[in-house]
């Protein structure tokens, strides 16, 4: 019974989602951009690190059809590798920052008086530097690496969600049917999982996926800087800080990556601009 | 259009709201005379249009998603909807004011309540900013606020204060016309009375026609000179308040008399009309009441119910009135 | 009202102390040794003592922090630079207006610009130029800015020869720095306009300027408008706040010595006081532009103004 | 013994600008399969009293006794037995229920925590019992709230109600959002159900012609305080209060023929923070004198006919 009553209010939201022809357009570049880099080894004729020396920082050709690097390795192929790393930066990130924010946020908003006033001021001094810079510094302490990256901007993306979902809490815990399930005996627990909770994650959804291509951007903007990936690893960022020093003379060794990574993001924006238009309650009656 | 003493006149008014494919038709073909200085009272539930007509009148729909598709507005011999937009902007506030709902959000938050006032008074009289202020605390005086008051915002206002503003600002031009759209339903009884009163009071100064919209026929009772009930964006009924309350005709108006719990009798059941509006996306063939109508027959379904005149004054919109009155008087 | 900012400046420097505390703390653990990285890769171990003895390294954490909080809040004194051997504050002061003047034209920009693209797509809402503007704001949010700022080097240095492509001179050479980290808030700014103008654009207010006969530019400029930047405000600090920490990248791929650059560079040497320095002057920068942000909100919003300059006269 | 009796009940909210006297000092008693009404304007407590005497809120003071015991103070087990006899339906049919869960999970919901019943089967059994005796359509159960109408959505609030079989339920304003023609089938409901249950309600509204309609006994409050008390026929055909003779003559009445001679109030409500200690209703009753800066007792003027004003016997 749970499931078919998901599945329902799912389908009635991703059938909303299809017919905005934004969203439309974004589901299928994303789609064609996730498979073509899980199935990087079906679709790119060279290997990851299969370098042809005689072929350094050639041009797009039919041979490569975004040329190659310095080592003579194929960037098609690099950036369909590393796109696995720059998305899985982007969701991991993403998703463990907002499931974090909404652990705090819930717990402050379930607590509420003293407890939710010492958390919220938690918050503030957490988020008293813009979250780039602190994405910066973590990265700078923890040292460069996937995993080390990931935690630097899930801990950035944190009071974010955590206020987002407090604003949504305090706005909908007065509403009578949180009444009514504490008059029914429903425990707290249940009143803030099964009542509150789902009513009040929509937006948190909708920012967590535009967050995922604000993730990708700033992971790229580390690895650039030399804080995050390192350029080894075919990270689009890293790659970018690898071709930054041949900008003059091989320019698309910048173009291609950089717009893999715009393409990516204005994918996963349309996507959750979407999500925000088909999850609004007032579309809904 | 010639009768001197009618100003406005309201001829197969047609509108239309839509959302995605959906579409609403929100007001059907109605039609009504007022006169001069006279109180129409639009009676009807949520939903039935009542509002819609209003804002027709006074040409501020919001377009998207509603749409007037059809009829004629007529305001002292001039047609309202085929006028130019430059020359309505003359009319919306000077001849025609409107009063809303819900005095909370009426009022501009970010605007001295003064301001508001004058604003309307800059638009319509050759008025310098000072005699526009001037003028806009006497409004302020007129409704019973202090002028002290013109530099204070909205939200220092209360409820009923608030929509005592509202009226000040409705009535600054001097109307002909005022549509006041359940100007007490947001408010307590004992402030609802005095502000049925002041509208009165200053109505009758200024000899203003008004369209009032209500779903409470105790308000009809005391403020109006003729009634309409409207039901499912049509006009159902229309007569002198006399005749409306004494002899209600149609099915519908004898179901909301005999809903309302009585102030005068004791506890007993009530008999309330059966079901619920009809869904105005699919409206049913002929009467729309008919699904919930006592009275129902096979003819009610089958075309268009004309709009007849059952007594002097007094129209109906029934093809069963005489089956009706066998079982209910 | 004085109260008011007299509570929120207090506020301001507990978070401002919190942030050192936690900055010097996070540095103090990170691992590795400052003075092996300073010393060099060939130092001998008794250089690397006795860089640690003059650098204060060997004292204990609260001996280090006691030290650090001292010279910090009380002698305002910022410490010297371990690597270059210069007083912090001296260098923060040379960088400052190069990061500022950057910052506060991409705001400008962003606000100017954001503004009127958001205006002009709500008041055209449905229309295809409506759709355009949209589009136009979309791409600009979903480019990396460093990326952009690598595109326009090549166009406008390398293939055009207009502007230069890195360092200090004169004002060209901010022109590119500045568009670049003015695009994401340009678009930011100008979507949440839209959609603020188009959330206030069903209010019954609006229908009441309407009703009074108000020509339609004046109920967009005169009612809806003040009512939408409402949000916007208090948005501004925090997109204030986000564009000069941004900084730190923009700064680097266009080689402008201003505090972002500053703060990197400290980061890869090791140079713990000038880490610590510009980090606090970043979050003293954002406490203070939220604050300005928060008092001009309660100046332009009656509700909040009588919130606390009325607090007295209730209170009889 | 009566089903319910409540003594000096009291609830005080802090606010910034002092305390809310919103329930001050209310004492009563409802029988088994009785009715009482509970009249007042908005922000005179009358919501807060019925959320109190169910334990939704917390009483700052007093004592309410359910068939004998109080539980004024019951936590725990304890709290979920009396929460098993004394329910809520709400005002507001829209945010009364949760737009996310079926209506039949909505009822069923009280079901499944009272562990009555072991078997899903029997669960569901319940429920459309339930269904069919608040007259919802047994196709209707797995639509979601927003699908239904205001009347639709009242009886599933009532059906959720009732599930435990309650003694009570105090019906906060069930009808006043709801069309007049809906109003009556709801009201009609709610009799019906007592006279098939026995139960008690406490209909608390602003509606004076539907609470004469459903009550045996009313109480008036203003500003926290009742101020009348009396049984139906005799608080109509005997109005004591001045605010209640006011609050009468307010209502706008059908009968065309015999106005109601209206007594004006002026002014509005005042504030029930930090109120005086004399009658609340001074500031805007016609007859206030000196004496009414003192404390106004409730005392027994006729047989079971209770008043709150010092003057009652020379005004009437």
């Amino acid at each position: 019974m749970r499931k078919e009553k998901r599945s329902s209010l799912f389908a009635e939201t991703m059938s909303r989602i299809w017919s905005n022809p934004g969203a439309k357009v974004g589901i299928i570049i994303l789609v064609i951009i996730v498979s073509a880099c899980i199935f990087a080894p079906f679709i790119a004729s060279y290997g990851l690190n299969e370098m042809d020396l005689k072929n350094m920082f050639k041009g797009p050709s039919a041979k490569h059809i975004m040329g190659t690097d310095g080592m003579g390795r194929d960037l098609f192929s690099r950036l369909l590798y590393g796109g696995r790393y720059s998305l899985a930066l982007g969701i991991c990130a993403a998703v463990v920052g907002s499931v974090i924010g909404i652990i705090i946020g819930s717990v402050a908003g379930y607590l509420g008086g003293q407890a939710e006033t010492i958390i919220m001021r938690f918050m503030d001094i957490w988020s008293s530097l813009p979250s780039m810079l602190l994405c910066i510094l973590i990265s700078a302490v923890l040292g460069a690496g996937f995993f080390n990256t990931v935690l630097a901007l899930s801990i950035g993306n944190v009071p974010i969600g955590v206020r987002l979902i407090r604003g949504q809490i305090l706005s909908e815990r007065s509403k009578e049917y949180l009444e009514a399930a504490e008059s029914i005996n429903c425990s707290k627990i249940s009143i803030m999982f099964r009542h509150l909770l789902p009513n009040v994650i929509s937006p948190v959804i909708v920012d967590a996926t535009m967050g995922i291509g604000m993730t990708i951007t700033m992971a790229a903007a580390l690895s650039y800087i030399g804080l995050g990936v390192q350029p080894p690893t075919p990270e689009w960022g890293a790659m970018l800080a690898d071709a930054r020093t041949h900008i003059l003379n091989y320019p698309y060794l910048i173009m291609f990556p950089g717009l893999f990574i715009a393409l990516t993001v204005l994918a996963i924006n349309l996507i959750g601009d979407g999500l925000r238009d088909a999850m609004d309650p007032k579309l809904r009656k | 259009m010639n009768d001197e003493k009618k100003i406005l006149s309201v001829r197969d008014l047609e509108v239309v709201y839509t959302s995605g494919k959906k579409v609403v038709q929100a007001v059907n073909k109605v039609s009504f005379d007022m006169n001069k200085g006279e109180t129409l009272a639009l009676v009807g539930e949520t939903g039935a249009g009542k509002t819609t007509i209003a804002k027709s009148i006074l040409g501020i729909l919001p377009n998207p998603p509603a749409k007037l598709i059809g009829g004629e507005i007529w305001l002292e011999g001039e047609e309202l909807i085929s006028m130019p937009d430059a020359k309505k902007l003359k009319i919306k506030g000077e001849k025609i004011a409107m009063i809303f709902q819900d005095p909370m959000t009426a009022l501009n938050p970010l605007m001295t309540v003064g301001d508001q006032i004058t604003e309307g008074l800059l638009l319509h009289n050759d008025y310098t900013k000072e005699e526009a202020i001037e003028k806009a605390e006497e409004m302020l005086e007129l409704v019973g606020i202090p002028k002290a008051r013109y530099v204070e915002y909205p939200f220092e206002f209360s409820g009923g204060m608030k929509q005592r503003v509202v009226i000040a600002m409705a009535l600054a031009c001097n109307p002909i016309l005022l549509l006041a759209d359940e100007p007490t339903t947001a408010l307590d009884v004992t402030i609802q009375a005095q502000v049925l009163d002041l509208i009165k009071t200053l109505r009758v100064k200024h000899n203003t026609s008004m369209i009032l919209i209500t779903h409470d026929l105790g308000v009809v009772a005391e403020t109006s000179d003729n009634v309409a009930v409207v039901y499912a964006g049509k006009i159902i009924e229309y007569a002198t308040k006399k005749d409306l309350f004494l002899s209600p005709s149609h099915p519908y108006t004898i179901g909301l008399f005999n809903s309302l719990p009585s102030m005068t009798q004791g506890q007993k059941r009530l008999n309330p009309i059966i079901g619920s509006p009809p869904d105005p996306t699919c409206l049913p063939m002929g009467c729309s009441f008919a699904p919930r109508c006592p009275f129902v027959t096979e003819e009610c379904s089958k075309e268009e119910i004309p709009f007849a005149e059952i007594a002097e004054g007094h129209f109906c919109r029934c093809c069963n009135l005489k089956q009706e009155e066998k079982t209910c008087h | 009202m004085g109260r008011y900012i007299l509570k929120r400046l207090l506020w301001m420097m507990v978070i401002v102390f919190g942030t050192a505390l936690v900055i010097f703390t996070i540095l103090y653990f990170t691992p590795g040794d400052p003075a092996v990285v300073i010393a060099g890769g060939n130092a001998k171990a008794e250089d690397v003592a006795n860089l640690r003895h003059l650098l204060g390294l060997d004292k204990s954490y609260f001996g280090q922090l006691r030290e650090f909080m001292y010279n910090t809040f009380i002698k305002f004194d910022l410490g010297t630079s371990w690597v270059y051997d210069k007083p912090v504050l001296h260098e923060l002061v040379i960088r400052l207006p190069r990061t500022l003047i950057i910052g506060l034209s991409a705001m400008a920009l962003n606000l100017t610009l954001g503004l009127l693209m958001g205006i002009f797509a709500a008041t055209h809402e449905g229309k295809w130029y409506d759709s355009l503007t949209m589009g136009i704001a979309m791409i600009f949010i979903s480019c990396p800015d460093f990326w952009v700022a690598l595109i326009m080097i090549l166009l406008f240095s390398s293939q055009l020869g207009w502007l230069p492509s890195y360092g200090i001179g004169g004002p060209q050479y901010y022109i590119m720095p500045i568009i670049c980290s003015a695009l994401g808030g340009i678009a930011v700014n100008a979507r949440q306009t839209r959609a603020s103008i188009l959330g206030v654009f069903r209010e019954d207010y609006i229908t009441t300027a309407r009703a009074k006969g108000q020509k339609e530019g004046r109920v967009i400029y005169g009612h809806m408008l003040p009512n939408a930047l409402m949000p916007i405000i208090t948005s501004i600090g925090n997109g204030f706040a986000r564009v000069v920490a941004g900084s730190a990248v923009i700064e680097s791929v266009f080689s402008i010595p201003g505090v972002g650059l500053y703060l990197l560079t400290a980061i890869n040497s090791r140079d713990y006081p000038v880490v610590r320095a510009c980090v606090l002057f970043f979050a003293v920068f954002t406490a203070l532009s939220m604050l300005l942000v928060d008092l001009v909100y309660a100046f332009v919003d009656p509700r909040i103004k009588a919130q606390y300059s009325n607090a007295r006269r209730r209170m009889k | 013994m009566s089903l319910i009796e409540v003594q000096n009940l009291k609830k005080y909210f802090k606010v910034p600008t002092g305390l809310n006297h919103a329930v001050d000092d209310v004492s009563f008693k409802i029988e088994k399969g009785e009715t009482l009404g509970v009249v007042g304007e908005s922000g005179c407590g009358k919501s807060t009293l019925g959320r109190t005497m169910i334990r939704l809120q917390d009483a700052t003071g007093g004592k309410i006794l359910l068939n004998g015991n109080d539980i004024t103070n019951a936590k725990g087990n304890e709290l979920r037995r009396v929460r098993e006899k004394m329910q809520i339906v709400f005002q507001d049919p829209y945010s009364s229920l949760n737009p996310r869960i079926r209506i039949e999970s909505t009822i069923m919901e009280p079901l499944r925590h009272s562990k009555l019943y072991k078997t899903k089967a029997e669960l569901k059994d319940q429920t459309h019992r339930l269904m069919e005796l608040v007259g919802v359509d047994e196709r209707l159960r797995q639509s979601y709230p927003h699908e239904l109408d205001g009347g639709r959505r009242q009886r599933v609030g009532i059906a959720r109600a009732l599930a435990l079989n309650p003694d009570f339920i105090v019906c906060d304003e069930p009808v006043s959002a709801l069309d007049v023609s809906i109003q009556a089938q709801v009201l009609n409901l709610l009799m019906d159900l007592q006279e098939k249950t026995g139960i008690a309600y406490m209909f608390v509204t602003h509606d004076l012609s539907v609470v004469r309609h459903i009550s045996n006994t009313i109480c008036v409050m203003y500003l926290g305080q009742l101020v009348e008390k009396a049984s139906t026929e005799d608080l109509f055909l005997n109005t004591l209060h001045p605010y209640t003779q006011a609050l009468l003559s307010a209502i706008p009445s059908t009968d065309i023929y015999h106005p109601m001679q209206r007594v004006q109030l002026k002014g509005e409500i005042t504030s029930p923070i930090n109120p005086e200690q004399g009658c609340r209703f001074l500031a805007r009753c016609p007859y206030a004198i000196k004496d009414c800066k003192q404390p106004q007792k409730l005392e027994e003027i006729e047989k079971n006919h209770y008043v709150a004003c010092c003057r009652v016997r020379e005004i009437n």
